[in-house]
């Protein structure tokens, strides 16, 4: 299998879904000459023509709006929204529009659309550009929210999304563009609503997604040195949420971590840790614990992003925590 | 006010059914709202209603204009739209009684009134947000080839928020086939026009664009016709968005709710002078198009239909519980 | 104490801080003829003059983003927005603005500003209108969140939030306008961030905020009638988040169950679950159970909104299944 | 293009130590810029950097009408405003290197500049974002009678967004004492002005709703400063919000991850040959305002503020990590 780019793995999916089926058209802010905020779509303007991928103005909220209509007239729109960050000036459509059109209306019409934004922080961009918002959108039902973790799953996600006939937001991360990862070619779907164990162990979950997951991976590496496995599970939706192979995981470790850059409070990590110990309370050898990003408009400087976002050596050292408190 | 008004009836170039099927369409609105209103009063219909009363000719002369494929998307105050599109006036008052047999499987009420089969594609309550909606249904029109024209009806009200601009904006560079329309009843709840908007001229709003747009007398239902037909040629055509700002008046309070303390007796006397049902009636009576016969039957038929409306709604059974597990997705 | 409605809790509170400070002025659609959604703000316009308390267009963006810049002018608005639903509009000046204006410029400046919209379900409004949309914004550090569930809170609550130097987003509920409560006349503060034991337990704890403090109270005297004595506890604050007096609660009781009408899933319980497990763990006799409102865009139809929406037996039914499972 | 220019040095009533200022002040941006683009290059900066190479003559001219007592509020592309407005260029470098000293703490980076004591009220990254704080600042002018204007800039990439066309419709109903500034610099990204907006005359979306609009040459230091001097007393005499599009360029990418594959080099030569900082120095040294000798101590002075800047922001130290749990609430 190619080692291609988390970048290269997205833009392969969209040529694929684009040239699969003709319905599949593109637009959002500078999709054509930027090939969008991170490079993604560069290049298929060219490719597809531009009635088939092109530029929008600085206006979100016609852009998510758009994107509603144009699926309720049988297209299978993707649109941009550059960072999700701006996804709170499409909050109403993505809430109160794309969400309701199915059971508002009495199920006589879904909205087969994607709204792909990048999300997360580490770029240094300061508090308005770096946030982790996806715990108020997966919040909501009639949405998908898909937050792929590696080059892989972004292809085989984003394909899988773009064929689902429901509205699905797609949160790529902005310091994962770069990540390198084997990615099948041609047809490869990961379906919606499944998370993956990306490392098996028996000695504790860490539940993560998006970039936490290779947190994560990173953590377990270095905690196998001591001793210690961990298993790794990667949630890749939050809304559905793959709550059975969390649970399997955790009934094999008796312990669980969740990682997240999101803030803590009200965030992907509680609902995580609130379903472990409703469906597997006697389970359980320790408390769940959460590690999170600091609760702080994220700062600009190096120094305190840097402290503010979850990394390996915080993940350690929650984990030895809860086996201090067990006794292992 | 005024803004555009039609010629003479014989100069419509409409016939004699065409004609009286207007005031037909106009008769059952208002008689569908009176009785809503009714029966809300009742506690037979609850939630939000916003009744149509005194702007029937704007749906009427409007959506008379479309081709059966086109589409229609309005605001919440969707009840006359949804009625001259032809949705069934039965269904309509299931859904505001909540029922399973209503248009939206009693789950959206007064304000959510859909039928994809009719190419009525809602029913929206919040302000404006189905604007952009409407750009992209046109989108898909121009993308997929399907010369549809999408009719976008919403109110004064609506063209404050930054949607009416976004869309417009979008809709002229786009180039779609979206005819905007927008019903100037001149109060967004209780408060005036000029109190919310900078301008009175609401078109001015969309020229601003370089998309033409026009006033209509909404209390006319052939200048509304006549002014739409123009408006729909153009879109069709290939022109892009047109906008149709119709001078019109709400007879009765924003919703059931409304002491409409906001506004004075005479004004509202005033407009209902002006009453587009007994306009058009005189109209045709004097014109020889209608007969007191006529009338009397019409009367009759669409007191019937309200009355079958209301049997059946009452009639017809909740939807199950079993609904609110269900059509959350389309692949759950 | 005079017995008075929540509106006219919320009114007075208006009106006292009004008289106390000449900055605090009063805008939103419709807050002068209707005097506000829920007629909350009537005659006030009447009282303290139209400089004071006007009106603005339908455009949520510039009512929230004008209340930002007139806190920082040195005014503190008090802004409505007519409903929560409509908040969506105002995502971005509420997150992006509002709660960034403290932290991101490093401290220079506060922005005391009260953002009023009515929350919840109930009045078959249907799915836009409807929502209960709390969680999202208390996830978001720099903005407070306040749900008051008595006349007396009401009052105390808002006085306090119009004092308070951050931005607090005053979610009140549509269906307890008409409940009645002894409110103290002049001067009552209830602080921000501090829960409040509304009845007495030794049982379970019930932890519940807004219109679901009085479903929870209603549940334990009905459970009080078998032998079971809750407690009930109302959060007041979603943030900052009182959690010292639900663990004080729990670790009484031993047994907790939360209630609130917001989707469950990344929900307000699902916070509570998870402090509960990590903080008290040792001291839990059973899992922690969640009762929330259905997760469905809320119908119209009345059988189908009141089924979605929690009640009174369903906490009971609940709490039952608690101790079913503990032995009591 | 164009829009309206100024007439000659010598009748624009100024002195010659204003006039030099001016050139002081575009010299000093210049030379910043270039700076931390440098910086950028060296990895001392990081983040998102917009420069406003070519734009100098906007920020210098209209904020130079302003009373000390008046706000500036701006877009993320604030370097040059913050200048102009006399902000500590030291204090300005070292929020680029995310330092403790910068004028926010190190929290804000390039796009949040920020200093109250200087009535600078930033510095905003969301598109338009700010334009409803610029009327909520109006609003509390007039309400505690602070005789205040704001100055509220923003590019022509802003005026598809929603909140433009509310903030001018309130900012009308409202009559708040603002003064809107479009920096029409052809681009919002690497967009074209005409592939985002239905129409190419920006300062005509403020027109329609009766606020007095028109366009200036944004290159032209001294036409900017007189339409802006105009605007400024509408606002303050109580006339209302007043709107100006100045016609500028950014001789630079967007930012500096740019590769700018979106318009021509001749297009970038042919607007470089309008240079304001040389247009300005051609006209005061034929109008006898300046020596070489004076551009030659300008050239000197400004390199030696930047480069204390530089070495201030490399000497400063970095914010505690304790800055993560303070300031996110003024009542914790
Ligand atoms: C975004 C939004 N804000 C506020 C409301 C509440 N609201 C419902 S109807 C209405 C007035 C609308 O007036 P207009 O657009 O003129 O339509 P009309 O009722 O006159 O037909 C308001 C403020 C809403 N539904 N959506
Ligand atoms: C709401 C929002 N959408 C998108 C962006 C990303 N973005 C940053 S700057 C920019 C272009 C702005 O262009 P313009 O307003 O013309 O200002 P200029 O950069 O030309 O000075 C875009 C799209 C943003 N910051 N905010
Ligand atoms: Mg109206
Ligand atoms: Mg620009």
């Amino acid at each position: 299998m190619p080692m291609i780019t988390y970048r290269e793995a997205l833009h392969h999916a969209l040529r694929e879904e684009m040239t699969r089926d003709e319905r599949v058209l593109i637009f959002g802010e500078d999709v054509v000459a930027y090939g969008g905020a991170y490079g993604v779509t560069s290049g298929l303007a060219k490719d597809y023509g531009e009635k088939r991928v092109f530029d929008a103005p600085i206006a979100e909220g016609v852009i998510a709006g758009a994107a509603v209509g144009a699926a309720m007239g049988g297209l299978r729109p993707v649109a941009e929204l550059m960072t999700i960050n701006f996804a709170l000036l499409a909050a109403d459509q993505i809430i109160n529009h794309a969400a309701k059109v199915m059971h508002m209306f009495g199920g006589q019409m879904s909205v087969p659309l994607v709204i792909r934004a990048v999300g997360g922080g580490g770029a240094q961009l300061a508090s308005t550009h770096s946030q982790s918002l996806e715990p108020m959108f997966a919040h909501v039902p009639g949405l998908k929210v898909v937050t792929p973790a590696t080059p892989a799953d972004g292809k085989g996600l984003l394909k899988s999304a773009i064929r689902d006939d429901d509205p699905v937001l797609f949160i790529e991360h902005a310091l994962l563009y770069r990540v390198r990862g084997e990615v099948p070619e041609g047809e490869h779907l990961v379906p919606l609503g499944k998370a993956a164990v990306k490392r098996e162990g028996k000695d504790i979950t860490l539940v993560a997604y998006s970039r936490m997951t290779l947190v994560a991976l990173q953590a377990a590496d270095l905690l196998s040195q001591e001793g210690i496995e961990a298993e790794v599970v990667d949630l890749r939706s939050l809304r559905p949420l793959d709550t059975e192979t969390v649970l399997a995981s955790v009934r094999k470790t008796h312990r669980a971590l969740t990682v997240e850059e999101a803030w803590r409070t009200y965030g992907i990590g509680a609902e995580i840790a609130s379903r472990i110990q409703e469906e597997a309370f006697d389970d359980l050898d320790a408390p769940i614990r959460r590690i999170s990003g600091v609760e702080v408009p994220l700062p600009y400087a190096k120094n305190l992003e840097q402290a503010a976002i979850p990394d390996a050596q915080r993940v350690m050292k929650a984990v030895k925590e809860i086996f201090a408190r067990t006794g292992g | 006010m005024g803004g555009k008004t039609a010629a003479k009836v014989g100069q419509s170039g409409l016939d004699k059914k065409t004609l009286l099927n207007f005031l037909h369409q106009m008769l059952l609105i208002r008689k569908f709202e009176d009785k809503a209103g009714e029966l809300y009063a009742r506690g037979k219909i609850a939630g939000f209603l916003h009744l149509y009363n005194g702007e029937e000719a704007v749906a009427v002369g409007a959506i008379s204009a479309l081709e059966p494929h086109d589409l229609v998307i309005t605001h919440y105050r969707d009840h006359g739209h949804a009625i001259a599109r032809g949705l069934d006036a039965k269904r309509l008052m299931a859904e505001l009684f909540g029922k399973a047999t209503g248009v939206a499987k009693g789950h959206g009420g007064s304000m959510h009134f859909f039928d994809a089969s009719l190419g009525f594609y809602g029913g929206w309550a919040i302000v404006g947000g189905h604007l952009p909606l409407a750009v992209g249904l046109g989108l898909a029109s121009n993308t997929l080839r399907k010369n549809q024209v999408i009719l976008c009806i919403f109110g004064d009200g609506g063209t404050n928020i930054g949607y009416f601009y976004e869309s417009l904006n979008v809709a002229k560079l786009w180039n779609v086939p979206v005819v905007f329309l927008c019903e100037n009843n001149l109060y967004g709840m209780g408060t005036a026009l000029h109190r919310a908007s900078a301008i009175r001229e609401v078109y001015r709003k969309a020229a601003v664009f370089d998309i033409p747009a026009e006033r209509v007398d909404g209390m006319d239902v052939l200048a509304m016709r006549e002014a739409t037909v123009k408006a729909v040629a153009h879109a069709r055509g290939g022109g892009g968005p047109y906008f149709l700002e119709a001078m019109t008046y709400r007879f009765r309070g924003h919703s059931m709710a409304d002491p409409i303390l906001y506004r004075d007796k005479s004004e509202v006397e005033e407009w209902k002078q002006r009453d587009p049902i007994i306009l058009f009636q005189q109209r045709l009576r004097e014109e020889g198009v209608l007969t007191p016969q006529d009338l009397e039957q019409m009367e009759r038929e669409t007191d019937e239909l309200v009355a079958d409306a209301v049997k059946f709604a009452e009639e017809s059974p909740e939807p199950p519980l079993s609904d609110l597990h269900e059509d959350i997705y389309a692949n759950p």
